[in-house]
């Protein structure tokens, strides 16, 4: 779960990382009235989660009341990547030297958190980490002691950061270490970490990344969650319904159980000539009204021509299914988009007992059931 | 016949006084698997299906001299449930609970480095042994006792490739689910290296997934180190770069690894043929015995 | 540094143990209006750092107002294995079924923390120890990973508390090892930890001893240290000095650098026919001062005829201790007791020269040293 | 003619920029140590006695070679200092510091479970092999070259004793302060068996005090293990029980173990003779010879 940048300054700041002065603000007054206070010059930043705000003109750097009237008109109500701009960050400029990145994650390739710094911050450190990989230090934590003293200045002085920073710049790796250890941080960045002329470092940027499996410990980030949430109204409704859901361009729906299986379906219906409209997870064990949920979901998205459901019970158990499946199409007067049910595995029999098979088409093989429902979407766009 | 579990194993269930720690260990036992004891705190004295319940897998392990754990413990509480596993005797813990949080894991894989009890999971469905026992959530009659090992990141998955196994009379020896989480216990390498060293289990198959570079490390291993002829299978061909899907294995970092293509294109390099569709899968393995 | 009982009920509440009402009282008045908040049954405990307090008429339980005046005017001001009372704590009685030992302290063989527990709690957890060890269960902790929730509910399990009450005692030993673990403790216990008819426990007594080299991390703690210091003169002024001191019986005072070497002193000391007065040990690289000091310590025991100070340069310089020795004879008008000085090893050749020595006597070896001083304490005593 | 270190160990002094650590590193020198680096955070680039000081120690171990530290860094950041050190490629890191907290230690003590880097001390005055290098405080002119190895828990103690030795012409193979605290790394054990792997050592000096039970399992491993004549020292036989003498290890505990009485007996019956008095140490060493 990603925090919005002003929520991610917020928590960094209290943890007491330097950061500029900034309010958040969701009109232009709100905006004259924030950099007012703060003083010019200041930068407005669109407050959404994509990748390359700047670029897309979602953050302006004023200097007096007018630019920013211009700026924050221009930027707030904008369609950026897809999502409104509904609140914009204004922040105290800062006049920066040198810009460095510092960074803490989790490597899952060796299981251990890894701690990152870099002199080539301020720009897109995936470029860098991928045509320069030596510009950017790693040093690896082992989680039972955490991070030790030395090795945020080993990181630092590693890096090349100049020795009248290094012990600022190390302090805040420390910070950010022990933030992202106790917030259960998936990814916590600086980027940049701004270097003053006069040798203070500042936090000109924040992302924080919480693990969704820890936000049950995390309460206070669980709380900025609702106000963090996506612009997507399927993917709103998808954390409304806790499913694993990620909606996609084509026009076959897919329910299933399992990444791995679902993924597999998504890949069946590509091979047989279709084009899959979404990912959709019910996870393990799932109920009826779980089931009901996710084919409201599925029939949300008007894309769809055809819902394919492939169940392969473990934990899940067919009878459940089939129950859930019957509630959701038995409300409609009219079945909206056809949709073909493939059962197996735990209590498959019982589930084929009960599902009304009036409502929807059965199919014995996952094969031929991707097959069918590619072949209803198909009649559907004709 | 068989790799790391089979008739003999001793199992404890961890949470097996919860609704599916006592469902599964029901599930277990009638498949014909030995549960010899349940471990839940504050539970010790009591009985669940005619098996002993201790508070402690200590306990268990003393009094029951059982050699495995199952573990069925909510999220919030599996970390520590593994971690007890880890600090007995037990020669294997197996972690069915999704959703244990990503540093609970980092430090159980700090203490995996310290211990000799083998992890597998979290997040996976356990392990069978066709015939013998099942550890976990496997649904035991989609399963046929025979010579095919099969490893597999993802549960749901392995129960389709089985099926299609099955149906055309190919058994198993056994069949591993790793999970599909950021940081797991046993992985790909050790199930091969196991499945290489076991004389009965004439073919592997081997499930992966989109997302991590384990695939690819399994292919480099079994260049140089598997004999036993192996059939692969990927997930994954259509999930477009940078989504997430489902869990946190399944990112597609769009770096060059960790994408399906650069996975097909190792196992192939290192002569495993990878099936379009779990049907393609089993012709393969057909060819290979 | 060990806190008094009330200090360390203190910290163990603030921690979340459960602990009885309790308030400190230096009076009688004090004592009654504690008494009358709290209500009876109370028990008046004396707050001295020694062993054996309610053997030794230091704990009393009483009842009523009457009761409590007797107690408290016969227990304030007493005198308990040598220290003076001066103050009390009034605290609730706690009607228990059962009591509990739960501890957790270094194991330095293991060099690692050990967690206790056992049901022989109330009594002399040391004679339990040595006569049926099997009675405390021991739990060793990775000081990297910190206690594991389930170490501690093995311990309790495995020490066969009972199931209704195993719960919360792993809850307290788990808090236990998290403060001694956080505050640096050597040794933080819990005997007894009462268990009431309801199935509730609590924390009827509260040992906490914190290691004295982290103190400077442990600003709290230190602040508690002057309210916890030692009820004896000499081992008070050693505080001060920051002087490894323990107070022996004889009248050979020793000096020296080094707890192995001064040891041997005493040893010597005692081989020639001797008593120690005292250990003391000015530590590694001691300047003038604080050789200075070390006479003024020694002198200020009374029993003290002789002194020999013997000094094996390593880190301290012997130059440094002839200054200091100079300064603080020749601040008498006459020497109170004769001085035989040794000095060894760095720069003891310079020390020689500056070493004013019509104040002292001078010997080449350690055994000649202790000899002579031996010999004036004989004369001394004489 | 020697353990641990030699004139060819290259050196890195933590903390050289110190009081002590300047001063000590300087004596070092004198002595003939080949001190090639020096770290301290923040002081990368200066020079201290010609040496050139680092930022870290693995600047240090990378741009000049060292195999060994010594550490004069103050108490409040020993542990992280000590931690540095055995995280590097070093054979052996030396702990000057007085006053490690303990828990500190027992962090580092895990570590060392972890690592190839061997630690003397913390709160020792190090070790030096005569002649050859000094790593820490030992005042170099009271040792002399020789053939007897010596390991102590006391550092002034040590100098008395070596200055016995020396007095009567009996030179060091190499002496060893392993320091006085309750956790420490290369123990009585360590140290035995060094020297009785070194064919130029023919007899050992031990120097114990009460405390603790490291005498008496030195003198069980010497029973079993050492064929190296040892004669044996005890401190605080006049000590009384429960009271604490200095440093942390010399508490009596009286329950049987650790006390001077129990040390000299267990080494007695490992036919180590033990000294009333440093003179009577080096008698015995003159007998062993």
């Amino acid at each position: 779960m990603k925090l919005h940048e002003y929520q991610a300054k917020q928590v960094f700041a209290d943890a007491g990382i330097p950061t500029p002065p900034s309010q958040l603000a969701e009109d232009v007054d709100g905006v004259l009235s924030a950099a007012g206070e703060i003083g010019y010059p200041v930068a407005i930043k669109a407050q959404v989660q994509v990748g390359g705000r700047g670029k897309a003109g979602g953050i302006e750097l004023v200097s007096d009341d007018e630019e920013a009237r211009e700026a924050a008109d221009s930027i707030l109500g904008m369609d950026l990547k897809g999502i409104h701009v509904d609140r914009v960050l204004v922040e105290g400029a800062v006049d920066f030297v040198n810009e460095l990145y510092v960074g803490v994650t989790m490597d899952r390739g060796e299981g251990k958190p890894v701690a990152m710094v870099s002199t080539k911050g301020g720009v897109d450190i995936e470029a860098v980490a991928e045509e320069t990989p030596d510009a950017i230090v790693r040093e690896h934590v082992d989680p039972a002691f955490g991070m030790h003293p030395y090795q945020a200045r080993k990181a630092v002085y590693d890096a090349g950061v100049d020795r009248e920073v290094a012990r600022d710049v190390a302090s805040v790796l420390t910070t950010l270490y022990e933030l992202w250890d106790d917030r259960d941080g998936a990814d916590a960045e600086i980027n940049p970490l701004m270097v003053t002329d006069d040798d203070e470092v500042i936090a000109a940027d924040a992302v924080m990344n919480v693990d969704e499996d820890a936000l049950f410990r995390q309460p206070e980030i669980a709380e900025m969650q609702e106000e963090a949430a996506s612009g997507d109204e399927l993917e709103q409704k998808a954390d409304e319904y806790d499913f694993d859901y990620v909606r996609l361009e084509g026009d076959v729906g897919i329910i299933g159980n399992g990444a791995g299986l679902v993924m597999t379906t998504l890949d069946l219906v590509d091979h047989y000539g279709g084009e899959p409209a979404n990912f959709l997870d019910v996870g393990g064990g799932a109920k009826a009204e779980r089931i009901t949920n996710a084919l409201d979901m599925v029939f949300s998205d008007d894309n769809v021509e055809s819902v394919v459901f492939n169940i392969f019970g473990g934990i899940t158990r067919g009878d459940e299914v089939a129950r859930g499946i019957n509630e959701a199409l038995e409300a409609f007067d009219e079945i909206p988009k056809p949709v073909v049910v493939r059962l197996a595995g735990t209590n498959w029999e019982e589930g084929m007992e009960i599902l009304n098979e009036d409502l929807v088409t059965v199919e014995g093989t996952l094969e031929s059931a991707v097959q069918r429902a590619v072949e209803y979407a198909e009649e559907g766009q004709a | 016949m068989s790799v790391l579990v089979d008739d003999d194993t001793r199992v404890v269930v961890q949470g097996i006084t919860g609704g599916e720690g006592e469902f599964h260990a029901g599930q277990m036992i009638e498949y014909g698997t030995n549960v010899v004891a349940g471990a839940v705190p504050g539970k010790g004295g009591q009985e669940v299906h005619g098996v002993p319940v201790y508070d402690t897998v200590d306990q268990a392990v003393r009094e029951e001299d059982a050699d495995a754990s199952v573990i069925f413990v909510p999220p919030a509480f599996a970390g520590d449930a593994i971690f007890e596993a880890l600090d007995t005797e037990l020669d294997l813990a197996v972690a069915i609970t999704e959703g244990v949080p990503t540093q609970d894991m980092a430090k159980v894989n700090k203490r995996l480095t310290e211990t000799d009890t083998r992890l597998l999971g979290p997040n996976c469905p356990g392990l069978i042994t066709p015939g013998e026992a099942k550890l976990g959530i496997l649904p035991g009659n989609i399963f046929a006792e025979g010579n095919v090992g099969l490893v597999s990141r993802s549960g749901t998955l392995t129960y389709q490739v089985v099926d299609n196994l099955t149906n055309r009379g190919i058994g198993q020896s056994t069949a591993i689910g790793i999970g599909g989480d950021p940081i797991i216990g046993t992985d790909f390498v050790d199930a091969l290296s196991l499945f290489e060293d076991d004389p009965e289990t004439e073919a592997i198959v081997m499930c992966g997934e989109i997302g991590g570079e384990d695939e690819e490390e399994a292919a480099a291993f079994i260049a140089d180190n598997v004999e036993t002829p192996v059939a692969g299978f990927i997930a994954g061909r259509t999930a477009p770069p940078g989504k997430r899907m489902g869990h946190a294995g399944a990112i597609v970092s769009g770096s060059g690894t960790g994408t399906a293509e650069s996975k097909i294109d190792a196992l192939n390099d290192a002569g495993v043929p990878v099936g379009d569709t779990p049907e393609e899968v089993a012709d393969h393995v057909e060819d290979l015995l």
